[in-house]
């Protein structure tokens, strides 16, 4: 049975401090974990932040339910995920994906499946906010989030 | 019904969400766009429904679901996260 | 132009520290980071302690071959492996591999190459040693670690 | 030139590395796993050369590599790191 967590937060997260809770003592038969972090970038230094709407309580409801997914399809003793939403400053983590396993391949594959559907899956929605002052726009969705679903159905 | 808007559809419709009690010839999802869209200049995005995207009771519907029933309809466009 | 690094220590490592010298303010380009943490296993609680020798000198040369090579065949911005050797307790940190992109699949890929290559190349070699005190032994190599490595060439 | 062993190799032959200068006529790794056979018994092992793994200078190696100008030569199993 997995352990699933899933935060949906304006504050930071910590890297080591979930992966404390997902090894060590404790979990002696976990031998790989595999941590996803994405973070807000400047896009050249065009960018002086970055501003996440999201839709409470979808949004927790639906990464549970890519998460279970995941927990289905690889044998894993722990995954993790956490999403902030807010104004996130150039550098900052915007999302955390962690997954423990027996065995490095069931990690690495579950920490990319989570990934590529809760980039098109998620409810929630990046404005920029450009560093000359100009009022700046909602991003658009990417074909190539689309096309990363692919790889897990066909 | 609840309806609730996310991102430049809350920003273009001026309301974060809304209750309407839609005509009985509304019965999916791809019905109430239409009915939105003719509610006026801040609704005329809905005329242009193949670049939105819905939810019922917060899980993603297609266009064809039926709305009966539902307490909560949130209409967005397609997610950036991650 | 990645920057790679490569260490070889009986020390644990810490992620976050590693994290930071990869993204933050100074790497405002970097859109994602992946990790992958190696753990030892208790073997469902058969292990006290497992062993690592290594050759010193290959040890390091040849892991960052395999880093120089991945960041050949992706876009990275930082690249980082660090192996342990010498005795470690079941739950102990043993390998961390941390790759930095402007995007995930490069990151994810990177990471999960190193990983595939490191098994079979880096000149480690475990010795497991059993709770009941008996002399145990050196784990034989696995064909599935052969096999992952056919993905990346075929 | 210099022997290096590691692991169980090491374990077996009872020594981490050794000098030794090999007839003329050992040109290549396999020759050398060859002529190691014939030492006696903690190099039996070396008769099953297919198990063993090696590297010149610090970098791995086949067994038809010339071993003419190597520094040194470390003789080992399959790795098991990671």
């Amino acid at each position: 049975m997995t352990s699933i967590t899933v935060r949906i937060q304006n504050e930071p997260f910590d890297i080591n401090a979930e992966a404390e809770t997902m090894t060590g003592d404790a979990h002696a038969n976990v031998g790989a974990l595999v941590t996803f972090t994405g973070y807000c970038r400047d896009e050249d230094g065009r960018l002086s932040a970055l501003e996440l709407d999201h839709y409470p309580g979808m949004a927790e409801a639906e990464i549970a339910r890519i998460c279970k997914e995941a927990a289905e399809r690889w044998p894993l003793d722990a995954l993790t995920a956490i999403h902030r939403h807010g104004k996130l400053q150039p550098g900052a983590p915007i999302v955390l994906v962690a997954a423990s396993s027996r065995h490095r391949r069931a990690a690495f594959e579950a920490a990319e499946f989570v990934m590529d559907f809760l980039k098109t899956r998620a409810p929630f929605w990046k404005k920029e906010h450009p560093k000359d002052g100009t009022p700046g726009g909602w991003v658009d969705a990417k074909e190539t989030d689309d096309a990363a679903l692919s790889r897990w159905t066909s | 019904m609840k309806l609730v808007y996310f991102a430049w559809v809350r920003e273009q419709v001026g309301v974060a969400e809304e209750e309407i009690t839609p005509p009985a010839t509304v019965a999916t999802i791809a019905d109430l766009m239409e009915h939105l869209g003719e509610r006026g200049d801040n609704y005329a995005l809905f005329k242009n429904a193949s670049q939105l995207r819905a939810a019922i009771d917060q899980e993603h519907v297609d266009p064809a679901t039926p709305i009966a029933g539902a307490r909560e309809i949130a209409i967005f466009p397609p997610m950036t996260g991650g």
